[in-house]
């Protein structure tokens, strides 16, 4: 039983208090040094503490990329609501995906629910259902360009 | 029984989000009287964060030890806001009035600040531990209703 | 007078209000869901970055900044737990008809 | 004296009575949580305005996040209790 975990989440706490607080002194950065450790202990179950750490500096890479795709497809959902036709074609997409991590699995259920046009609907560990408003939406979910990005974020490492 | 929601988006959200909420209310708790909140705000908060696994995973979910001792902890909360509140009281001052607390080696104004520190940290076990056995009741009756 | 974070504030604005017709013009929960997703993202970032341009960088710019954070994260959790409640309790999705 | 400020508080208010007609509509109890969760949304963006608009950020912001917390908490209870209220039944 490593605590890694524990510690890791220690500092996580500690630099969200420190945003928080904004205040230097010894009293608000010792309470809050020992109630982070102190949620963190609390909060960190024996079978978690062995799990890998997430790719943190690959899960930031990420990020704009998302937030890319955010707005390209609302964007695209804007100009559909603005259509006087609306033009809307929606439909249940079955998605299996062999991700095979949990953390993967959620991160790509809730990138595709943050893209508007598409959102996930049923999650489990080999298939997603996800509902597409419009032709343009399902077609991007077809391509699986994001769960080939998020398959980088997490694979590479176990390679190299 | 509280099944636990068998979707593992929500079960990631409660794992991560459990953590940081504590440590929210803990920063509402401290930072009482320059920034809005105080005591009741971070009972509520602290609420959320037990109610929060106990949505995500059953009623086995963490911290479910709470579960009969919450009134206890509302009973320790009342009793350190009424401790320190009638200290001042027996000591020949007024009740609450921070700054006759025996705390030796101490200006007034630090007195006060300990003090309040000391009040909210009672009305905060109170409220949470509240909040908690109220939603553990409706459960209860919950379970009545469905035999 | 326009300046940056007024700017910002309108482009928001803007989705918002289109997000707003989206609730209304949309035929069913799971199509409205969509959307909501527009207010959720590029509504929500486009004011709070304006906000946050407002008063020059403060610490209260970090903290707009974690609120962006948690609701990019919680909302679509939300829409998540209760589009599926919907489907599980026999909402069927609004289907376009074939003419 | 009236502001940019006041002019974008005023479009949130139409929004969120936009948002209502959705919820006291329906016509399903989904779409009316969708809009609640669309509400608060509106409520925390109006919370940030309103602390520009009286030079109190750091405070009003503070209340928003509390809010963003505990609204998370009460739309999946609410989801949840909605999904189990027929399985219950059945």
């Amino acid at each position: 039983m490593s605590p890694r975990t524990l510690i890791l989440k220690t500092i996580g706490l500690f630099g969200l208090w420190i945003l928080l607080s904004g205040k230097l002194d010894a009293f608000h950065l010792s309470i809050g040094f020992f109630g982070a450790a102190l949620i963190a202990w609390i909060n960190t179950e024996p079978q978690h503490l062995d799990e890998p750490p997430l790719p943190l500096a690959r899960l930031v890479l990420y990020l704009p990329w998302l937030f890319w795709e955010v707005v390209k497809s609302s964007l695209n959902i804007t100009k559909i609501i603005l259509d006087p036709k609306l033009p809307i074609n929606p439909r249940l997409v079955q998605y299996p995906t062999n991700l095979g991590s949990n953390t993967a699995v959620v991160l790509l259920g809730n990138s595709i629910t943050l893209t508007p046009g598409t959102v996930t609907i049923e999650v489990s560990s080999s298939k997603l259902v996800i509902h597409a408003l419009d032709d343009e939406s399902s077609n991007e979910l077809e391509s699986r360009s994001m769960e080939q990005k998020i398959a980088e974020v997490f694979h590479s490492r176990g390679q190299t | 029984m509280i099944r636990p929601h068998d979707s593992v988006i929500v079960h990631t959200l409660a794992r991560v989000f459990t953590p940081i909420i504590q440590l929210f209310a803990l920063y509402v708790l401290i930072h009482g009287h320059d920034s809005p909140g105080g005591g009741f705000q971070a009972g509520t908060l602290f609420a959320a964060s037990v109610i929060l696994p106990v949505i995500a995973f059953g009623i086995q979910g963490s911290l479910a030890v709470l579960e009969r001792r919450a009134i206890i902890l509302g009973a320790v909360g009342i009793l350190l806001y009424a401790g320190i509140g009638l200290l001042p009281l027996i000591l020949g001052g007024e009740f609450l009035n921070y700054g006759e607390l025996p705390i030796p080696g101490m200006e007034t104004s630090a007195r006060r600040h300990w003090g309040i520190l000391g009040i909210e940290t009672g009305v905060t076990l109170t409220v949470a531990a509240t909040a908690v056995s109220i939603y553990y009741s409706l459960r209860e009756r919950g379970e009545e209703e469905g035999k | 007078m326009l300046t940056v974070d007024t700017l910002l504030i309108f482009i928001g604005l803007f989705f918002l209000t289109v997000a707003a017709i989206g609730v209304i013009r949309l035929p069913d929960v799971f199509s409205r869901s969509h959307a909501l997703g527009i207010t959720d993202t590029l509504g929500n970032f486009f004011v709070l970055t304006g906000v946050a341009f407002y008063q020059g960088l403060t610490l209260a710019d970090v903290k707009i900044f974690l609120i962006l954070l948690a609701l990019w994260h919680l909302n679509p959790v939300i829409s998540h737990a209760t589009l599926r409640a919907a489907l599980r309790n026999g909402v069927r999705p609004w289907i376009k008809e074939k003419k | 004296m009236i502001t940019l400020y006041h002019f974008f508080f005023l479009t949130i208010t139409i929004l969120i009575l936009v948002y209502m007609y959705r919820v006291f509509r329906g016509p399903t109890v989904y779409d009316r949580i969708l809009g609640l969760n669309g509400i608060s949304t509106k409520a925390i963006i109006m919370l940030t305005i309103l602390g520009s608009l009286y030079e109190r950020l750091e405070m009003f912001v503070d209340i928003a996040l509390g809010y963003a917390v505990l609204n998370i908490i009460g739309g999946l209870a609410v989801g949840k209790y909605l999904e189990q209220k027929r399985t219950r039944e059945c």
